[in-house]
């Protein structure tokens, strides 16, 4: 048994659960410590690895398209977006505005969804669940708007290559227009509990903060950065679809602690309330889709997104026929989860439970044991012995 | 000697009527009550009347798996001394507004820890069932039980030293109706929220955190020893709820009234609960010893100095 | 700064490296590169958070053309430019960028195990996402990988029916 | 359960009775074996006030000691193949498996992917498939009450 003090030069494996609902790709952390300090992080994941880039090779645009909007549940129409932009650049076709605004419109929803389900996840971890309760209680209202819109609750598919496949009629913006005014003054309120509810601020302030600093150096994208001071919205800096007409301003914060990651995801839903009214207002007409040639000639083509987590980022290679020759994604957390695990390094031992929790306030992780390598055998800690280690440390 | 009064009435006190069938069954309508309200406030409809009775039966008739490197006996028989300690403490406890059937200098005494033989039988089970997320269940529900223990006992203490007694009903007797709760405020309050951390309700149910430790101690536990735990957990909600009310409360006389008091002790707890996120351990442990344990003392010492100035 | 000045800083921070730097398209530049020069460019690239690396992207141009190309995508803004290095088929390896950028090192570790490209010196060569039980020297993402070679029997444990 | 020798009406009884304890509080482990995580979502969407599967019982358990039901999601990764197989072990009897999802029925639209088992029926037998990519709230509270009419159906036939 290790007690109290830790020998140096040891590796020290902290699991965090298989499975959690906003990480994509669940696994597990590795911590290299020599006596106090952190020297080397990584981590194992692949639970979730299912070959989708290989299998973007044997599979027909249209295919993938489809696939591509199950790489991640939550996010599945910037996926789909992401997919059909990037296959429109090779092809050299451009969807009509109409279409482009209907493709903002889905997204801004979508982005109110994820939200509201990550604020519910977040207070559910913190064991603040009249907080979760009530607010997938009021996601259940953007979920009817996006399946009056598009058919589907989750995964909606409301995009065809070159195109979307749904329309706006004046009734559905009707109730579109309703719902967001409902889920608006319902955001403000839950603004206001995040931050004012005393025993909920206790579990958030001050926990896992980063610097502004440090998020540009570790490179970590979407609310996590901007929390942080870090003012990057690819929906301003790279517009794509119809942004350049509907400008958004960035919503940052500066104390860059959990606290400020709930405050910037609330204030964004408020955002994209804005912005769907905007878009409402002055919809484009003309048709949905224009005419997409079956083969794609060669070239290769990249696109850039907003995700409700950050930047997602498509690469594709085409050889000409009807299947992709390399389709390349980068989802947002593996980004956020590889930059913030270096800012562990350097930091004592007994920080490393904050900073990881701090990265993700939903870190629910029911396999969340410690173990620690060491060079004659190694011992299992819990999560508790590493938590309480920390506050012996420090006291 | 009289057989009837020394053999019959205390076990049938025991098994029936204000022990033991009784308590389990208003223990497990209370759980229903306080799901029920939980639910409630969080907006949503919430379990049947009859949800509890349907879980325990199911727990009995489940398999019960004991882990292999667990020590068999001391795996089933520490659910059955859980419960049968808490059994016992509804003896000494005047339940359903009726005095307790045995009464004796220093029962308060006796109850408390009887209450607190459950939550150590819990702790054990927890070690004895050596998986990860048990033992780290322990280690919480353990540190917790140190915490909440000592401000528990101080605020139940108040009322004791005024009546300059042990005996729960010679203190009911001293108050005999007076409500202590206003003459007492500091040590009514403490007496409520520590009655929380005993029950392990949120904020104070980080021993089994389901998004964190799976559920703690209990983890690997199934079927009847589960069961056993549930109705040991229901007992003693009933039995703390009717401690606080009997002490200050003034012991009431009639079951109606004493139904309705303990129902709004349950709402308020079920309102406590709600409103409440989960503080980690740390902090409960700091919040116990930082406030708790001193505003108990120092509720005692207005009374002592209140007591010298009038009498 | 638009995407124009961007561009010609890019131009400017590659200048001593190569000249060979293209505009594939409005937003995107291409700077093909010998692997050694591969570590200063980034350097000149990230130096004073002007840019960050986005990912590294493997790809392989095939059994015949026995060449791999690993793409560095810099993004600054709404501008990518894209670092591209060649390296033969039969002994591939690149230096790790993880000294100057160390979130990289995930990006390497998928490289290494989809393509079985040696990455030298990146801190952790752990597998990232293929499974435990996958057959070593087996990599994926190659255009000559045959599913079949990695097929692990699935045997249904006859106890659970 | 094979018929008890002494299947007298005491016996019919507490068959009765087992069978109505079963019925009325299935609690279910969530286990996700690569999901995207839209079925998820929709399985904890059943939890939330709109849905609320309490009502019925229904109790998300964490760990598999307690639960009778194992809900499955995603197209089983080889990754997860095994733990799967851990979790479904370690359940005590009587247990059920509910595939959600069609990624959890066949591998959906991942079928055939290098790193994909296609579908949990191929790791550990499965009592009840939802199909839907995701299936609605509603449809997985369907796919429930299919399940205990069945088992209800079941100790009918037994103890009748």
């Amino acid at each position: 048994m290790i007690n109290g003090n830790v020998k140096p030069a040891e590796k020290f494996v902290v699991p965090i659960g298989p499975q959690h609902p906003a990480l994509k790709e669940p696994g597990h952390f590795e911590l290299t410590i020599d006596g106090e300090t952190v020297t080397a992080a990584s981590a194992r994941l692949g639970y979730a690895h299912r070959g989708i880039e290989k299998g973007a090779e044997s599979r027909s645009y249209v295919q993938t398209l489809y696939m591509m909007e199950r790489v991640c549940g939550i996010c599945s129409h910037i996926h789909g977006t992401a997919f059909s932009l990037v296959v429109e650049k090779l092809a050299g076709v451009e969807a009509p505005p109409r279409a482009q605004a209907i493709r903002v419109l889905v997204a801004e929803l979508e982005r109110i969804h994820s939200h509201l389900l990550w604020v519910g996840v977040g207070a559910h971890e913190a064991g603040f669940d009249a907080l979760f309760m009530y607010s997938w209680r009021d996601r259940e209202v953007v979920m009817d708007i996006l399946e009056a819109l598009t058919g589907n609750r989750v995964n909606y598919s409301a995009n065809v290559l070159g195109g979307v496949k749904c329309d706006v009629t004046p009734e559905a913006a009707e109730t579109i227009l309703k719902g967001v005014d409902f889920l608006e003054e319902r955001a403000r309120q839950y603004l206001e509990v995040v931050q004012s509810d005393a025993m909920f601020l206790r579990r958030t302030r001050g926990v896992g903060t980063m610097t502004r600093e440090e998020a540009l150096t570790l490179g970590v994208v979407g609310p996590t950065a901007r929390a942080s001071g870090v003012t990057q919205d690819l929906r301003k800096d790279a517009p794509y679809a119809a942004y350049p007409d509907f400008p958004i301003n960035v919503i940052t914060e500066t104390a860059g602690d959990l606290e400020a990651r709930f405050i910037v995801r609330v204030k964004e839903t408020i955002e994209s309330c804005r912005i769907i009214r905007e878009v409402l207002a002055n919809l484009p007409e003309g048709e949905l889709t224009t005419r997409m040639p079956r083969r794609v000639k060669e070239g290769e083509a990249i696109v850039r997104l907003e995700a409700p987590r950050g930047e997602v980022f498509y690469y594709v290679q085409s050889d000409g026929t009807d299947t992709a020759k390399r389709v390349k994604v980068r989802t947002p957390t593996i980004a956020n989860m590889a930059s913030v695990l270096h800012l562990s390094v350097g930091h004592q031992l007994a920080d490393v439970p904050m900073i990881l929790a701090g990265i993700d306030p939903c870190f629910s992780c029911n396999d969340r044991s410690v173990r620690l390598t060491s060079a004659h055998g190694n011992d299992v800690w819990t999560w508790e012995k590493l938590r309480q280690h920390g506050i012996e440390a420090y006291r | 000697m009289n057989f009837f009064a020394d053999v019959i009435q205390p076990i049938l006190a025991l098994l029936v009527f204000p022990g033991g069938l009784f308590v389990l069954a208003l223990g497990l309508v209370y759980l229903w009550v306080n799901r029920k309200l939980v639910a409630r406030l969080q907006n949503r409809i919430g379990p049947r009347w009859f949800q509890p009775v349907a879980d325990v039966v199911r727990l009995f008739v489940k398999e019960e798996i004991i882990p292999e490197d667990a020590n068999p006996a001391l795996f089933v028989a520490l659910p059955i001394v859980g419960l049968a300690g808490v059994l016992t403490a509804s003896l000494y406890v005047p339940l359903f507004g009726m005095a307790a059937p045995f009464s004796y200098p220093g029962d308060l005494i006796v109850t408390v820890y009887l209450l607190s033989l459950l939550t150590l039988c819990i702790g054990l089970a927890g070690a004895n069932s050596t998986g990860r997320f048990s033992l780290v269940g322990v280690t919480r529900t353990l540190t917790q039980m140190f915490s909440y223990e000592a401000p528990f006992l101080l605020a139940l203490l108040s009322p004791a030293i005024i009546a300059q007694t042990w005996q729960i009903s010679e203190i009911i007797a001293y108050a005999d109706g007076r409500w202590l709760m206003f003459t007492h405020p500091i040590s009514f309050v403490i007496a409520i929220i520590a009655l929380m951390g005993k029950l392990e309700m949120p904020p104070f149910d980080a021993p089994e955190a389901e998004t964190e430790i799976v559920a703690g101690a209990m983890t690997e536990y199934s079927g009847r020893g589960l069961a056993l735990f549930k109705l040991g957990h229901g007992a003693e909600l009933v039995i703390g709820v009717a401690l606080v009310t009997a002490l200050f409360m003034g012991g009431t006389a009639n079951p109606l009234i004493w139904l309705a008091q303990t129902a709004v002790m349950l709402l308020v707890l079920s309102l406590v609960q709600v409103l409440m996120a989960r503080l980690r351990i740390d902090q409960t442990v700091g919040l116990w010893w930082r406030y708790g344990s001193v505003l108990a003392i120092v509720q005692i010492v207005i009374l002592i100095v209140w007591e010298r100035i009038v009498a | 700064m638009s995407t124009e000045e961007r561009i010609a800083e890019a131009r400017a921070r590659l200048a001593p490296f190569t000249d060979a730097v293209e505009e594939a398209a409005p937003d995107r530049l291409n700077a093909p590169l010998p692997v050694e020069q591969l570590l200063p460019a980034a350097a000149a690239l990230i130096e004073g958070q002007w840019s960050y690396l986005t990912t590294i992207t493997g790809t392989d141009l095939g059994p015949e053309a026995g060449e791999f190309e690993v793409l560095y995508h810099f993004s600054s803004g709404a501008l990518v430019t894209t670092v591209r290095v060649r390296i033969p088929r039969d002994e591939p390896a690149v230096p790790s960028v993880c000294g100057l950028i160390p979130a990289a090192s995930f990006y390497e570790r998928e490289l290494m195990e989809m393509f079985g490209i040696v990455v030298e010196g990146t801190p952790n060569p752990d597998r990232l996402f293929l499974p435990d039980d996958w057959p070593v020297g087996v990599y994926p993402l190659r255009k000559d990988f045959d599913p079949s070679e990695a097929t692990v029997v699935i045997e249904k444990d006859p106890a659970n029916d | 359960m094979a018929e008890r020798p002494n299947s007298g009406p005491l016996q019919t009884i507490i068959d009765e009775i087992t069978a109505w304890s079963r019925i009325n509080s299935p609690w279910a482990v969530h286990f996700n074996a690569g999901s995207c995580n839209g079925c998820d979502i929709e399985i904890l969407a059943t939890l939330t006030p709109r849905y609320d599967v309490e009502r019925f019982g229904i109790k998300l358990e964490g760990s598999p000691r307690h639960a009778d039901v194992l809900v499955c999601t995603g197209p089983v990764t080889r990754q997860a193949r095994e733990r799967l197989v851990r979790i479904y072990e370690q359940m005590p009897e009587p247990k059920f498996v509910v595939a959600v999802g069609a990624c959890a029925l066949t591998g959906g639209v991942f079928q055939g992917c290098y790193g994909v088992c296609d579908g949990v029926d191929k790791v550990i037998p499965v009592d009840l498939y939802i199909p839907g990519c995701p299936p609605r709230p509603e449809a997985i509270i369907d796919g429930f009450v299919k399940l205990l009419t069945a088992l209800k159906q079941a100790k009918e036939g037994q103890a009748a």
